[in-house]
């Protein structure tokens, strides 16, 4: 399932969704982002994330598909925030569910790298007076490098 | 056909979206950003350097390559940072 | 932080309560174990959680703290059950948060293969009148062998 | 010295922990185990196959070779299966 809102996310509801009436999972894994107070040494007194409504969810449902298609996988979630965000607020949230720990943390960690590097999200960042859009990371790049097949 | 623009590509061109009618022989998104780019100073701004350009066409990714013919939305933007 | 106990607990408060007030956490990465209701072909209707008190929380707080040595993490918990517990029960909680998502994934992974070798649990399976201790996994070696440094 | 077993450890010993006093000249835990293989039925099963047996002195791993002079507890406990 794929989620573009604006509103803030619970994750343990979203995992007790997920896994609830089901025994046949055996490992769950959440990652969330969080708004930072600083980016690398410039103070950050909030951010404000722009996307592509229509691509977004298109690249996102892609995105999962993929993660379905590689590894044995009960259930997945990506939530992504859009708006007006503060330091210490959700960003993102992906969960991966499977019988075994290494599936479920192997694609928890694909749904990010292409996420990061895929998903049509841009964030500018404000603070101290100035606002800029954040540059994109090449370790992002890179990381998504491992998943190339 | 419509054209998006998003973060500091919208800031440089100045607008979210608009519709065009490219010059025949439009082809691939390269020579659309080239036909932009006669449009105006702040066209001329926001593709100075194509290295730091991304585009979608129809929704999907694409590149300078990527074909317009037939397209309804072509979309330019940097590279993306969310997450 | 490290928790043994019999009783059940919830991701997101668990998460709130380590990123609660702070600014400076930018990814947290969640993993929980789950009992499955088949183990190989064989069904299982209820688990036992066995442990060594007094050796687990020595255990579970060096591995924590091998951790923290190895990554910069602003955070961690483990949490890990004991006693009955019935499919689709949680049974073990691992967080690690990190400014990066890299540190927060491998962390995570590592917490879990590290407990899975190290931390002196045992579990026994019930199912179909029957009942087993459960046999390690080679698979969870091979996974711990991949931290050796 | 306090002695430690769980899992289907404790069940072929048929309990959960005692306090022996292991003859002079036991030093390390590979001799602990023989002395205790003389003391019954049960022990023999437990400790059949070393292969498969793991043990902490002090809660500490250790494994056959572990001195256990001046050691206060000892356990013995199949492969943890926790997590």
């Amino acid at each position: 399932m794929i989620r573009v809102q604006t509103d803030d996310f619970d994750i343990g509801a979203e995992v007790a969704a997920l896994t609830g009436g089901r025994t046949d999972i055996g490992a769950v894994v959440t990652f969330s982002g969080l708004v930072r107070d600083a980016s690398g040494s410039a103070p950050v007194t909030s951010m404000e994330l722009e996307h592509y409504p229509g691509m977004t969810e298109k690249e996102l449902a892609r995105i999962e598909a993929e993660a379905h298609e590689r590894w044995p996988l009960q259930a997945t979630l990506i939530v992504h925030r859009v708006g007006r965000l503060a330091p210490g607020d959700n960003i993102v949230l992906v969960i991966a569910a499977s019988a075994h720990r290494e599936a479920a943390f192997e694609a928890a960690s694909f749904l990010m790298d292409y996420l990061k590097t895929r998903a049509p999200f841009w964030k500018r960042e404000e603070g101290a007076g100035k606002a800029h859009w954040v540059d994109a990371r090449e370790s992002d790049d890179k990381a998504a490098t491992r998943w190339k097949r | 056909m419509k054209l998006l623009y998003f973060a500091w590509v919208k800031q440089k061109t100045g607008m979210g979206e608009e519709d065009v009618v490219p010059p025949a022989g439009t082809g691939n998104v390269h020579q659309l950003i080239a036909w932009l780019k006669t449009r105006g100073e702040g066209y001329e701004a926001a593709f100075a350097d194509l290295g730091v350009i991304r585009c979608a066409v129809d929704q999907e990714h694409g590149d300078l390559d990527t074909p317009i013919a037939g397209a309804s939305e072509v979309a330019f933007f940097p590279p993306v940072t969310g997450g």
